[in-house]
């Protein structure tokens, strides 16, 4: 690993420990360009979270592979390159995740759980089932 | 079952009255489908007048949930009774879906 | 549909529209077997969906096939027994729903998107992938 | 990273000090596994000494959460700091973890 380049970028290799001085010199650098401190944070996880994925998706997890970062800052903006040489990224193949993903089958089994003390059935019969629903009796 | 839908400035409210159980799946995913074909997608159910709710009857509003937001809008609820709610509690969508207690608090809540 | 046979059954057809009715006869039948008020939807619940699932599963939503609903109340227990006659329930199919689920992959671009204002790709290279993230800077 | 490992009656406590990141990930996961495999399903993760998480340190602590739960047991988290909640925030994952402001108050959840 070295960090050596122009100004304002870092290279660093495709070892998941290089990442914590990766996300040192980030800061550095935003610091240098009067990033306030409370914005610092995600970019640190944003471009942690790019150089990950070029160790463990571009480069398959293989040491030793090249990741280019860069740095510039103008009066209305801040971009950051982050560049490997690996197996390239697949836009069409990506599926963003869903978040509000809910079961969409089997909830009727499990509600009735909710509200049984035993659930079972018996599937002897020549067709069809016989479901049994056991509801404890409360005492009082 | 009874479906009335009432229209707060841009905001559609349904409101259902009845059972939402698998013999009223069918009808609410039509009136819920055409109204966000029609563009309507700023929706509220009002489910004040529903007593009863099954699986058929979740994955209704789900479904719609799904294609309101798809199109950039959202299907919330309001005025759940206490029975319906610990339905939604059991399933974790009272985690996913929009609920409010009142319709006055839904329509508000598009701001 | 009829709903006749001994105390305490209830056979429908397998029309949705009879679920309602259904489940008047057995409020009806836990009001008799003196269940509280504030378990019984529980249980109309429960049994609802076992009905639904024969329609919808058993009967693959075909109208007018039997499913035959008893219920009989002893000092310390209720047991609600549903019977249908079409295709069998399959337990080795069976998956219960994961409401714990959690996207598995696609966390990482996520997070990247809301620490950044824009991200973009350029796959034009010969190899690999170069990434650039734009955050608009604050005036103050 | 630095692990710690503490017992707090039948529950073990971890204590990691770093960033969980995806070079810190195998060594948590190597920790939490073991001791799952041994037996010790009360676990709770004090996050009080964590300043940085990414999506590879989630996914090694949802990971070690299912086997828990798996089990018998669960893995709870504690003292998370602001950064690191706000993580868990937007993945959602703090609807689905078990999550105590302190040590104290997670070890005592389990009861
Ligand atoms: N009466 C039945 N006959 C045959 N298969 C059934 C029956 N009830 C349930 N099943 C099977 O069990 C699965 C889970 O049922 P359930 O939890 O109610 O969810 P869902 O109906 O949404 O699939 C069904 O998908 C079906 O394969
Ligand atoms: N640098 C990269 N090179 C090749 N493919 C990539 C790269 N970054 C991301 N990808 C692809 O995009 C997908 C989504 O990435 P991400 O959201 O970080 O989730 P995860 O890494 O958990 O799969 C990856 O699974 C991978 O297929």
């Amino acid at each position: 690993m070295r960090d050596g380049g122009p100004e304002g970028t870092f290279v660093l290799t495709s070892e998941p420990q290089h990442l914590a001085r990766l996300r040192d010199w980030l800061r550095g650098e935003l610091t240098r360009l009067k990033v306030e401190n409370q914005e610092q944070f995600g970019l640190q996880v944003a471009v942690g979270e790019i150089c990950s994925n070029s160790i463990r998706h571009a480069y398959a997890g293989l040491g030793g592979k090249p990741i280019h970062v860069s740095v510039q800052g103008s009066e209305d903006r801040l971009v950051i390159e982050v560049r490997d040489f690996g197996k390239k990224f697949d836009p069409e193949a990506y599926r963003p995740p869903d978040f509000e993903a809910v079961p969409e089958g089997g909830i009727g089994l499990h509600l009735v759980r909710q509200f049984v003390d035993e659930l079972s059935y018996d599937v002897t019969q020549e067709q069809g089932t016989r479901w049994t629903l056991v509801k404890y009796r409360r005492r009082g | 079952m009874e479906i009335q839908v009432a229209q707060s400035q841009d905001v559609t409210v349904v409101v259902p009255t009845g059972d939402l159980d698998m013999g009223a799946a069918d009808q609410v995913r039509r009136v819920l489908t055409e109204l966000i074909d029609k563009g309507q997608l700023k929706l509220v159910m009002d489910l004040g007048g529903v007593g009863y709710i099954d699986s058929s009857g979740l994955g209704t509003l789900v479904a719609a949930m799904k294609q309101a937001r798809a199109a950039g809008g959202n299907l919330k609820l309001c005025a759940l009774q206490d029975d319906v709610r610990s339905i939604f509690e059991m399933t974790r969508l009272i985690k996913v879906m929009s609920v409010h207690p009142t319709r006055q608090e839904a329509v508000a809540s598009w701001g």
